[in-house]
């Protein structure tokens, strides 16, 4: 097996595949939502604390920024092109293409929190300002979008009251950059009493929201009416792409092997939390069955088990 | 519905399936008229012309709740007037049907 | 509803919205009236001339539950003779309204 | 209710309280009859004939749903015809009621 | 006190009694249903997982053959006499005692980690197969029990529709046996990173669940009306009966003294999970109310406070 | 920064802040309430086992007896001055007032955690035995408001009906006292094996419920209709005397400078569970918007951010 794909073997990975196939075989194992969103939660806010803590030690840099910069300029300029391709080749109308590619140029936590566990686990670790950048990349393509849409056609776009404020202030967001300003604060010291917490069990704690994870994308996937085979081709390509260009980026701005896999990981990740519920409100001509299908039910599990050892691999060679 | 008035008690229930981030919304459609009060009912699945789908609450997109209030017909009609463009957009559900209060001036 | 004889088919379905503590209550009174069955549903959130309130399972002092229970005419009308004092100091909401069953025996 | 021609927005509403396990074969027959959309609406607790339930997501044996559907009156009567064997010997409980809906080629 | 019974005393236990008690009262103690479904989820995986590791330390052994056969023999045959004792001494009719006999031929899997729990407390943890043969033991007996009904009387099964598919792939089944085969590929070097989730709180865990547990079974034990006295004693003798034959077998197909124990634990315990889904399904003549207040509500309590310490003592006697 | 008030900058502090400024701008953050739940059940029954184990090693002492006796008392006075003081400062009527008082004469389980948490990094952990202290005074203020609101006008109190028996047998009291007597009887070693969960964890717990109480005090905050300024003042003084007057009576009476700070916290704490649900019942006519808008929204985060390190700073001084 070629280096980083070991890792299909470890358990994280194999808890995915497990959900993955009972939801193939209609089996009705189930994890209760609100189990579900409270392990979604603590995964933010460990992550955010991790990145927190480790940026107290190594202070700010100029990686960091450069890493921050390179993050948002890939998040407001990855929907363009991705729009493009799926109006022309993914013969969406432009609503629909519209929100699909905001969902890309936003970013998937778990993706990227699987993917510092295989780092991790290689011993070449992301960097702790990556939580910074993931969360710096949630929002900017919902912007992106948004604009595409109505630049497109003359769809009027629901936005008014305060949905750049709903947007900024996503759950997801608030929790991971607050988590990473306590973690800030906190220090090694401060952290030390929650880390049986939020470190010790938080690759357990991550197995079983795969799980979850694994039935869901299946499930949605089955379920799905409005995906094609033109579309769920894409919503394999795009992370390819996406994610070369940001391992690339990352060897070019000088991160370290690590920090470069996970610039790709978030480039190539798909947004799941934040962007479908700004789109519901904002676009809500588009179709919600279309966009979580191809983030959730092509994207993240081709990226969890294929583009993770792919970027891994690219930033081995590259960096 | 033995009660000497049937009439004075009758008030109209509305209930209107929607998306959970859209509830702030037809809340405020609420307030702005006048509306007294309401409840809000969580789903668990569901399915229509635009597919299925079941309670999520890891994205938030896929999760539905039921709004109810009840009022006198006027104000069920204005209301209903005024929401439905925004929900023919988000594909939701409206349904009115008659119901009897026991202290009609609360409604 | 194209059925011979609708009256035998209609009942009347009570709906309760009240405080969770106070079900077991609800119930005895039920009990008491004879109705053969009920049934409680779970809700969000809701506002009324009291304020708004959100489900809260941690202090357990603002969460409601629909209590509802379908039974004959006199029957509804006697079980919510007794309890509208109650629920008006405990600030709840009662509706009424017609429904048709398929075995009118069981209700 | 006020509108032109009531008897064209009149629509049925189906609800059914069942075992959660039995969800899957409704929508089946619900396919079959062409009904194009349903809801299910979680439960609490309950009591009837055959005792006291609460929901239990452990065992799932003593779970129960409200699956509620809209329909034209044709479809309600062949729906709930189909499905009254079936729900006599899960001691479910059906009820249909009027109801108004606003798009009415929707349902 | 006897060898194994001052295991009454451990937290496990003494939260079950808390539990039982705080209903026993009419306390207003409440676990909500999605966090103890939650736990039970966890505690599958947990024993799964911890089954396949010590298998991938093992291998493959006769034993571990004889003592799967052992289990689908047990599973297969237990629910033909106790049908006969149920419909003779119980007075059920036909529908009924073959849903509760059919309880009983499959297995509790919170009993069997209970037991393992004291069992390992004591220094003769079961082998890590009895997981594997846990998860056999779950779905024979249903299709005993409705061979049972549908000759027994001119019971219409409501099957057909895929009733086996939904009994084979049934949540607990799934869950348990993909813990158990991704256990076996991580070995305990990739169980490692997991084992702070899936083995250290895990008797912490499990308190909380027997917390839950002995809410739920006394709960039950009031409300029920169809449970007599005749009933309530089948429910204590069965376990008995069942648990003596399966330690016996255990040490006469030459198993440990703790795997023959745990045997003992897999037939003394009746389902609460996989076997009244089915039923409700395939015989909704028979009444819930009835087989869960038997499998839940006097059995399971019997075994976890003394069936238990006597399995283990006899195992301890006859091994 | 005075000593103690470093603590304002522990992660389990900051999360509450996290939590509070969340909801202030009003973002959509929000814990599953069966998950709040599960983790308040979860905090109640590790701060009675880890009582019971200190007090299995401690034995009962006399210093045991004279804090239940001052725990009582306080319980039980408290109500009566404030009750006056709602009514005439406050402006309240009789029953709301007599509803408020109540909940002042009780106490706030999770201020007890976080100021025991505070102490116990500060090196002076409140003796083990506090916690039953804790249980006792949950409820006799409850018994005091209802004779307050009778009294005090021709109030008709809902009672009868077993409220004395659910008052009594509340969720959280006998969870907290159950668990106290299972840590009693299993003492250290019985302990050991569930350390890991209701140990180890319980801080990184603490952080996640106190976000979720940062979101609900804040969120209720907004939404009450009935705080007044005069009340908010009210809800901050309470704490303050409640509070040093606790601890001036655990220093008169020989306690330790943790037990004594910890006496202050119990005596300034407000209940939010006990109580609210014994008002709903047995005094319907009072605001529940109201007298949770106050212990929840006032004290709670005023005794968590400042009330607790100055009842820390007190006791150093006096004990
Ligand atoms: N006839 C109906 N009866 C009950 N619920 C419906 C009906 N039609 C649609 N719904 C609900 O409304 C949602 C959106 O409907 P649609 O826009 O048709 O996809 C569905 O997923 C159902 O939950
Ligand atoms: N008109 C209404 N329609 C639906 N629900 C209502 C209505 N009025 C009150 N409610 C519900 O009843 C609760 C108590 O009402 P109130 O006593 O007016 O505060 C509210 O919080 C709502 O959940
Ligand atoms: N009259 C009724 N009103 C509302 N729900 C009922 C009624 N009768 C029965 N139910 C519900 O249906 C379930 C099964 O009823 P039964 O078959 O009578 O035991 C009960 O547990 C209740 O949840
Ligand atoms: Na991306
Ligand atoms: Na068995
Ligand atoms: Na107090």
């Amino acid at each position: 097996m070629p280096a980083g794909f070991e890792t299909l073997l470890s358990p994280v990975i194999l808890f995915f595949i497990l959900g993955a196939l009972a939801a193939a075989l209609r089996s009705d194992l189930a994890i209760p939502e609100a189990v579900a969103k409270g392990i979604s939660l603590y995964l933010m806010a460990a992550i955010g604390l991790k990145g927190g803590v480790e940026v107290s030690q190594s202070g700010f840099t100029p990686d960091m920024a450069l890493a921050a910069l390179a993050g948002l300029v890939l998040s407001f300029l990855i929907p363009i092109p991705l729009f493009l391709a799926l109006k022309r080749i993914g013969r969406l109308d432009t609503v629909n293409a519209a929100a699909v590619a905001a969902h890309y140029g936003s970013v998937s936590v778990v993706t990227f929190v699987a993917g510092s566990q295989v780092l991790g686990s290689g011993g070449m670790p992301p960097a702790g300002y990556m939580v910074a950048v993931l969360a710096l990349m949630e929002t900017p393509a919902i912007i992106v979008g948004l604009m595409l849409a109505r630049r497109g056609g003359g769809v009027q776009v629901q936005s008014g009251n305060g949905l750049l404020h709903e947007t900024l202030l996503n759950g997801s967001v608030v929790l991971l950059m607050g988590s990473f300003i306590i973690g800030l604060i906190a220090g090694t010291d401060g952290f030390a009493p929650i880390a049986p917490l939020f470190q010790d069990i938080f690759t357990g704690m991550l197995c079983l929201f795969l799980l979850d994870m694994g039935l869901v994308a299946i499930r949605r996937l089955r379920e799905s009416r409005a995906l094609t085979w033109r579309l769920a081709g894409l919503g394999i390509i795009f992370p390819v792409i996406n994610g070369t260009i940001g391992v690339l980026i990352g060897a070019l701005i000088g991160l370290d092997t690590g920090s470069a896999a996970a610039l790709g990981m978030l480039a190539a990740s798909a947004s799941y939390i934040a962007v479908p519920a700004a789109m519901r409100l904002a676009l809500p001509q588009a179709d919600p069955g279309l966009y979580l299908a191809m983030s959730l039910a092509v994207t993240f599990p081709f990226n969890i088990t294929i583009g993770i050892p792919y970027f891994v691999f690219l930033a081995t060679q590259v960096v | 519905m033995s009660d000497p008035d049937p009439v004075d008690l009758e008030r109209i229930k509305v209930e209107i399936l929607l998306d959970s981030p859209l509830v702030r919304r037809v809340e405020e459609a609420a307030e702005r008229h006048g509306l007294t009060g309401w409840t809000v009912l969580p789903t668990l699945s569901g399915s229509g012309r635009s597919g299925r789908w079941r309670d999520d609450q890891v994205t938030g997109a896929a999760s539905k709740v039921l709004f109810t209030t009840v009022c006198n017909r006027e104000k069920a009609e204005a209301f209903t007037r005024e929401l439905s463009p925004v929900l023919e957009a988000y594909g939701s559900v409206l349904l009115k049907s008659k119901v009897e209060v026991v202290r009609p001036g609360k409604f």
